[in-house]
């Protein structure tokens, strides 16, 4: 285990900003990535011609 | 006759299979990805001479290793697309360009907060680090090229060419890049020459690969389950989807 | 289609183009004008001291002339995609790799050419020696027709594309890297007594490569552009 | 012979037509109706190679025109809406060089004979910048004159933009081409008269 405490394990051995940095923006495009291809799959959905009426 | 599987795997009927498939690879993703996290925080000590900062290494080489695995995977199905005359897989080479896109900023943004520290610039000429950038400017091509062509099916073929001229560059650039390096900095220590690199070090970027390829898959099939809806919005199957009721 | 039909098709393609660029010698003009423009901006943006003009001129040299050389790229086919005479090139027995091909080479001799003769009289802004000046010339004269290749392939993608100059940029650059890092890299060595032998070997492996490739991949973006 | 089988052709996201089938033996004039943006141009397309159709197939003497293509195009002569002449060039420099680049035999006298029975004979050097749309379009058909030897021809609208005059010419150019066992597919508006010994009309657009 190479951290004695929490507040150690945050700094990072001083490099904080840029561990978390890299790690923070990384989490932030894959988070992102899924939000965008969720909202493009929903207005894909909504944007197909309006079914004519009596189609189940 | 052969039995002609690329007909069988049309739009229609892989988009439910995309469907049922996309949960396990985020599950997959997701317990790599702790996996991958634990060991490159807990298990991998810390470095003699650049103490912390080379964790980011379990970001970074994945993703540099992504980037250029999907770009090849990408130029290989848009290959397929283009010889065999399958719209399916045309759209899983449109499917791969963001992801890989997003890779390569990942592997570049990351690179760049690893050279701070270590050689005090943001940006460090070394050859792995040109050569990303450049692939960038690769997934950028194929991607506005396909985004300026209104009908599918043209901006498939011409995507397919793009990403094919542009494989056989990949190597080509990544080597003369390396050429022109050595030849201004001289041998100078490249970025991904990190110290002896420790047995756990190795495991935590496999296992951090491994996450970033499950992530790829899944995110890959979602985005091609847009794409294909938007393609195919005009036939039967697509008005007849149950989702349209929810 | 015996073979002097085949060579006489590729020496009328060729020499149409030629004959069509030399009635629009204006073009032409504008192509080396922009050459020596971008040439002349450089050491107005970073001072006239000889001695780093001396340090950079091969490259900014090569660097004119890839953008004076991808700006050109838009006149090989966008005036026959215009007329319909590349859709009758596409419906020509003959191989349409060869036909396009003869274009590409129609289109070095009109405008890559004259950027390498100019060359020289650049070196001179830069104050770069005799033996420098025939390094830029050779590798110019092999990186050249390179250029027209890799950037045959983007010109025939485009075709048609709205957003055409700057999309076809954005597809050649990367293209052109290694031509660039080859070819500004070869004055340098030979500067630095290093001499120049390998850069060139490599600019003339990269020509033979996109010589392979080039024609197929352009034949094939042409039938693209005119379905 | 020309065969089309089960033809289906899609335009970005529209079907054009689908299910299409007929054929064209030698001495028959094929004409190909509907209204605008029913498909006649792309189908035309098709049938020359220049546009892979969506489904279906086309053959020429039996072996479809993809397998054989280059050598299927040394049987075909295609004029379509572009009139594929170079501003910069003048009337026989065009007619030459496009001939020869298409593998063509193109002699002077021959060139000069098809600039007289366009009535071009006075612009042959002229650039063909100066000349009308109409002129143009001579310049095309003049091609056709060389193009004797190509037994299939496909011709998308070709009397647009003719004069009574050149109506006749072309009149009498298909019709000597049919006798002679050639194939012609054409698509119009106008009610033209062309003796064959067969006449086949495809309705599109239903």
């Amino acid at each position: 285990m190479n951290w004695g405490s929490a507040g150690e394990f945050f700094a990072m051995g001083g490099y904080a900003a840029f561990v978390w940095g890299s790690f923070g923006v990384t989490a932030a495009c894959i988070v992102v990535e899924i939000i965008v291809l969720k909202a493009r799959h929903r207005a894909a959905v909504r944007a197909l011609p309006a079914n004519s009426a009596g189609q189940p | 006759m052969t039995i002609n599987w690329f007909r069988y795997s049309s739009p229609a009927s892989f988009y439910p299979i995309a469907g049922r498939l996309i949960p396990w690879f985020f599950s997959a993703a997701a317990l790599l990805m702790l996996a991958g996290l634990y060991i490159s925080f807990f298990v991998a000590p810390t470095d003699a001479q650049q103490g912390e900062a080379y964790r980011i290494i379990f970001i970074h080489v994945p993703a540099a290793w992504m980037s250029m695995f999907i770009y090849i995977v990408m130029a290989a199905w848009a290959g397929i697309g283009l010889a065999f005359n399958t719209r399916l897989s045309s759209m899983v080479a449109s499917a791969l360009a963001p992801t890989g896109a997003m890779m390569t900023f990942i592997a570049l943004w990351t690179g760049s907060l690893w050279g701070k520290p270590m050689w005090g610039t943001w940006w460090v000429w070394d050859a792995r680090l040109t050569s990303e950038l450049i692939l960038l400017f690769l997934y950028f091509g194929f991607m506005s090229l396909q985004a300026a062509i209104d009908d599918p099916r043209r901006a498939d073929k011409a995507g397919a060419v793009i990403a094919l001229v542009g494989v056989i560059n990949v190597p080509i650039i990544y080597f003369s890049v390396k050429w022109w390096n050595t030849l201004h900095q001289g041998a100078s220590v490249s970025l991904m020459q990190s110290p002896t690199m420790a047995k756990p070090m190795l495991i935590g970027m496999l296992v951090m690969a491994l996450a970033f390829w499950m992530y790829s898959i899944a995110a890959m099939l979602m985005r091609l389950r847009a794409i294909i809806i938007e393609r195919e919005r005009n036939s039967d199957w697509v008005k007849a989807l149950k989702e349209r009721q929810s | 289609m015996n073979d002097l039909s085949l060579t006489a098709a590729l020496w009328t393609v060729g020499s149409r183009d030629l004959l069509a660029a030399m009635r629009h010698r204006a073009d032409l003009l504008t192509t080396l004008i922009f050459f020596a423009l971008v040439a002349s901006l450089f050491p107005l943006g970073v001072g006239s001291e000889t001695a780093l003009l001396r340090l950079m001129g091969p490259g900014v040299v090569w660097v004119a002339a890839l953008l004076a050389s991808m700006l050109a790229l838009t006149r090989l086919f966008a005036s026959d995609y215009g007329d319909g005479t590349l859709e009758q090139l596409a419906l020509s027995p003959h191989p349409l790799t060869l036909l396009v091909l003869a274009k590409i080479g129609a289109h070095w001799l009109a405008s890559g050419l004259p950027l390498v003769i100019i060359a020289p009289l650049l070196g001179l802004q830069f104050d770069l020696n005799a033996d420098a000046q025939l390094v830029l010339l050779a590798s110019l004269l092999l990186g050249t027709p390179t250029l027209s290749l890799i950037g045959a392939v983007g010109a025939a993608l485009t075709l048609g594309v709205r957003g055409g100059g700057a999309l076809l940029s954005l597809l050649v650059l990367p293209l052109y890297v290694p031509v660039l890092i080859f070819g500004a890299g070869a004055v340098e060595a030979s500067a630095a007594g290093l001499g120049a032998g390998a850069h060139l070997s490599l600019l003339g492996a990269l020509l033979l490569v996109a010589l392979v490739f080039a024609p197929w991949a352009t034949a094939v973006s042409v039938r693209i552009a005119v379905e | 012979m020309l065969a089309i089988i089960k033809l289906e052709c899609v335009r970005g996201e529209r079907r054009l037509f689908s299910n299409l089938s007929f054929e064209a033996a030698p001495h028959t004039l094929l004409e190909v109706r509907g209204q605008n943006g029913s498909g006649k141009t792309s189908l035309l397309r098709n049938l020359c190679g220049l546009l892979p159709p969506a489904a279906g197939a086309i053959q020429w003497c039996g072996k479809d025109i993809y397998t054989i293509a280059d050598d299927y195009r040394s049987h075909l002569a295609y004029l379509g809406h572009l009139s594929g002449v170079k501003d910069e060039l003048t009337a026989s420099e065009n007619i030459r060089m496009s001939a020869v680049a298409a593998g063509l035999s193109a002699s002077a006298e021959q060139i000069d004979a098809a600039l007289i029975r366009l009535g071009l004979r006075d612009f042959r050097d002229s650039p063909c910048k100066a000349l009308s749309q109409g002129q143009r379009r001579r310049v095309a058909l003049a091609r056709l004159c060389l193009s004797v030897t190509r037994s299939l021809w496909i011709l998308d609208e070709p009397y647009t933009a003719l004069d009574t005059a050149a109506l006749a010419v072309i009149k009498d150019l298909l019709e000597s081409h049919l006798e002679a066992g050639g194939i012609v597919v054409l698509t119009t508006h106008q009610e033209v008269a062309i003796t064959a010994r067969a006449t086949r009309r495809v309705e599109l657009g239903q």
